[in-house]
């Protein structure tokens, strides 16, 4: 195994990893959000408690989840509700810490499309649509999006707004009455961007060997920079041995 | 009395052209055989709703079943997109309405309950309310603060795949539960397949276990195998590589309308089509045995 | 982490004076324990809620625990009055806040969803909405129609007795459901007490088992035989001479803190409660097994 | 046994299990309205569904309950579900054909007091209050109530409306928007009333022994008479078997 190299992919999933707290009740997805939950509870987050929008409570799968709904989320798991339930008791009732993300078009303040590109009436590109995302931004506690760095993803406006993120700036966001904080970071494969005092998503890290030039190059917005840029550690050894050997062997998600 | 019939019958007597329809499951226990079954019957401008269509929909919307869609999220769940859909809708070929998960499973559940409305606190994400005047706003009486609410949905069938039925139409479901029960009780009709027709006796050893009553059922279908390439928790595996498969037919219309003709077309049923599948896959959708710890109910 | 504690800790630990509490089940589970252990360790000021206060709301009102009591249905289930209630309310001694079964049940349904209200269809029994200002009428922005709206209850405390849980909190319960799940997830604060703690891994063999998750709970207690003279499925039966016998007990003030004394005074907790109550007691309640027949969740 | 003989209840519950019809979705009490609805499963009506309202589905209990929760309706039941559903999935939605009420007070139009005698803040007589009656009321299709035949338990006007019958009358009922047709028939000891065209409570039947002048005696308001007034079939010995040998062999509600 090649510890020095990493794809962009284990970059994000190892970062995301990162901004979980033990303890932190997710909602999780599948694909790399949930890698990033799984990396965290073998790592830093024992205690992460990882919650799916099909109803599963607390899954500890043997194998890599392929979908939202796979079996292996439920054998083993410690409970199992209804889909009203998990968008009621859990999410609507503020029982869920964490929710990922993610999206065609990311913008300036944080606001996901995952619906369409183009007129709603007459798609130029019809996405699949909220899913549960419309929710889980509004009231998960806090929010986190993984999505790789290129300029028609993070446009100055989204062409829809499937999710909430701080609308024009924080203090609309706080007036809509939602209960969640909102995006607290976006991590791509460049680095992370996390919102400023007014909303705005500005760059606060940079990964190893990536520049501020690259991330504006690939930001649909005049990027800010962080006065306190920093550059994210390396992925470990150990980190990217329990992505590779235990998480993902057959390497889907590389 | 036993509503035990065989799918044929039962779709042919209780789904009807420009029906709304249910077929029920969130990525588990979805009734592709029923959809399948649809197809072969050629039933014309049904309202397809689901939260999540599926590969299911998207099968259905190529055979011409569909008039017009319901749906909160339209994708190949852990692959991509429902191209099919995807393609009819940019065209402008089929009508859609559209919901975030929450939204569509409110307006089960108002439908399910008889209620007229349910509320939901506002979401900050003002789009979808804007182009679906379902949505509307009320003020909370007690705060003065607004929420969203949306109407009952009342589909005119609702299909339900269970582990286990008796044939009065008493159903257990195990693993993720989905929207089923608001789907069956929210409808005007209910047919209800079951991988095994158990005797009354085991089900009612287990009543916390049963999902939906015998009285709002009307049909009852042994369809072993019903949900393949869906699952069936506890009886086989989820099998995605056919979800990644769909992935490439569903590039071309051609190639769906040549997977319609082997796989629906030309199939009498689900046994049939369970058997064309081969030992090959049935093998590799085999599960191994994992039980449940036991519980007594008391003798009383 | 392991939440288990001796149940004279839960209560000193998470059950204030001035606390509105909600000793959940319907007939079913009803934890008399933690009744009886808050009377021990004489709280004062609390509001008593319930949707059918049951004896042991009877015996903490006549122990001097209550400002206030909030029901839907105060009777001896079975049986007649729940007599202490009745005088403390006719003698204008008690606070009290009255629902129909429905509307005590929405607003713990409302208050666990974490929404502001949830609707009701109109009854055209005007009566209680008269006295209860928290009844509310709302316009069906659908139809025109009136609904009868309730806020959310969230109480301070939960107590849910089941018949398994795990360290964590995760705990299942079978047969009658009543309201424990709603409570629970409404409340500030959960106590579970449990006739078994069982290894985690039994909870986990049978996810669609599990009522309460851990993360909403904040102590165990493992409580056997919690729930007399009410009764655990499975486990032992309904004294239904015991509820017979309240009905004569309640007839005085003197006689009911006699019962006090000896019962709930005079023992230092339920282990030595249920002692008490001597082998033919335990005779009588003792239930014949009957056991569910097995689910099978496979192994994925 | 004397099969010539029976009592008050005895005659109450077969006649009021005589009502109800084949097929019949019935929200059972516990006491006489339990042993109706088992009588008449025994008897004409063998695919009665009883369901209660501690959300057990189709019980079919081995012993007599005692009460509304006994482990006994839920041993061999058909489903078992939370409060919250039975009244919203059930009762709400439409799917009880027959609700069974009583309280201490029941006036000309079938309005139900079960709450309190006196003045509500300062009560005379503080009753349990509405359990599940105040919807079933409104929402079960039909509804029968069974009681005494005493003047104090009919008034003229009830104190307190806990659920509705006809309110003063049926266009009022009608206009209010509850789905279900109100009470159907009440069974006395002496005879049933049903109501007229109006909504008024008249007597349609006595049993046999009962004259029409015992029936306005006993009723708080002037009592009108159908003019096809009828004579109850007496309870049959078979009747009276069932009950007093499989139901009730204790003697419990006799």
């Amino acid at each position: 195994m090649d510890n020095t190299a990493y794809t962009s992919s284990e970059l994000m999933i190892i970062n995301a990893a990162r901004l979980l707290r033990d303890g932190d009740v997710v909602f999780v997805g599948v694909g790399i959000p949930n890698l990033a939950c799984n990396l965290a509870r073998r790592t830093h987050a024992p205690n992460l408690y990882m919650i799916y929008e099909a109803g599963v409570i607390g899954a500890r799968p043997n194998r890599l989840p392929l979908s939202i709904g796979d079996p292996t989320l439920v054998s083993g798991a410690a409970a199992v509700c209804s889909m009203y339930d998990i968008f009621t008791l859990y999410l609507q009732r503020g029982n869920v810490d964490v929710g990922f993300l993610g999206g065609a078009q990311i913008d300036r303040f944080g606001n996901i499309n995952a619906t369409v590109i183009g007129d709603y009436a007459h798609p130029k590109v019809r996405l699949p649509g909220s899913g549960g995302s419309m929710e889980i931004a509004a009231w998960a506690n806090r929010c986190y999006i993984m999505t790789p760095h290129q300029k028609r993803r993070f446009p100055e406006r989204v062409d829809f707004h499937t999710s909430a993120g701080f609308l024009s700036g924080k203090g609309e966001r706080a007036a809509s009455g939602v209960r969640g904080k909102g995006p607290q970071a976006v991590v791509t494969n460049l680095g992370i961007l996390e919102p400023d005092e007014s909303g705005e998503l500005i760059l606060t890290a940079l990964h190893p060997g990536a520049t501020v030039e690259m991330a504006r190059e690939n930001t649909g917005w005049a990027l800010k920079v962080a006065d306190s840029l920093r550059i994210t550690e390396p992925p470990t050894p150990e980190e990217l041995r329990i992505l590779r050997e235990e998480l993902d062997p057959q390497g889907i998600y590389r | 009395m036993s509503k035990l019939c065989t799918l044929s019958e039962a779709v042919s007597r209780l789904i009807h052209d420009g029906d709304t329809v249910y077929l029920a499951g969130f990525t588990h226990l979805i009734p592709f055989a029923v959809g399948h079954e649809i197809i072969r019957q050629g039933k014309k401008d049904l309202t397809l709703a689901r939260a999540t269509p599926d590969l299911i929909y998207d099968q259905m919307a190529a055979a011409g079943c569909a008039r017009k869609i319901i749906f909160s999220y339209m994708g190949n769940p852990g692959v991509g997109s429902l191209k099919v859909l995807r393609r009819l809708l940019e065209a402008g070929k089929l009508e859609w309405e559209e919901y975030s998960h929450f939204g569509m499973i409110t307006r089960l559940q108002a439908g399910a309950s008889g209620l007229p409305f349910l509320p939901m606190n506002p979401t900050a994400a003002p789009d979808l309310e804007r182009v679906n005047p379902n949505y509307r706003r009320l003020r909370d009486p007690y705060t003065g603060r607004e929420v969203v609410v949306l109407p009952p949905l009342h589909p005119d069938v609702a299909v339900v795949h269970v582990q286990r039925a008796d044939v009065h139409g008493n159903a257990q479901i195990w693993g993720i539960l989905g929207e089923q029960k608001e789907a069956a009780f929210a409808a005007g009709r209910v047919i209800v397949t079951a991988e095994e027709i158990v005797a009354e006796e085991v089900i009612r050893s287990d009543p916390n276990r049963t999902i939906i009553p015998e009285f709002i059922v009307d049909a009852v279908c042994h369809v072993p195998y019903c949900a393949h390439p869906s699952y069936t928790q506890g009886y086989y595996d989820r099998d995605n590589a056919f979800y990644l498969e769909w992935d490439r037919i569903s590039e071309s219309d051609e190639a769906v309308q040549e997977y319609l003709k082997e796989w629906v077309y030309g199939v009498r049923d689900r046994a049939e089509y369970w058997e064309k599948l081969g030992e090959e896959t049935h093998r590799r959708l085999a599960v191994p045995p994992r039980y449940a710890a036991p519980v007594n109910y008391g003798e009383y």
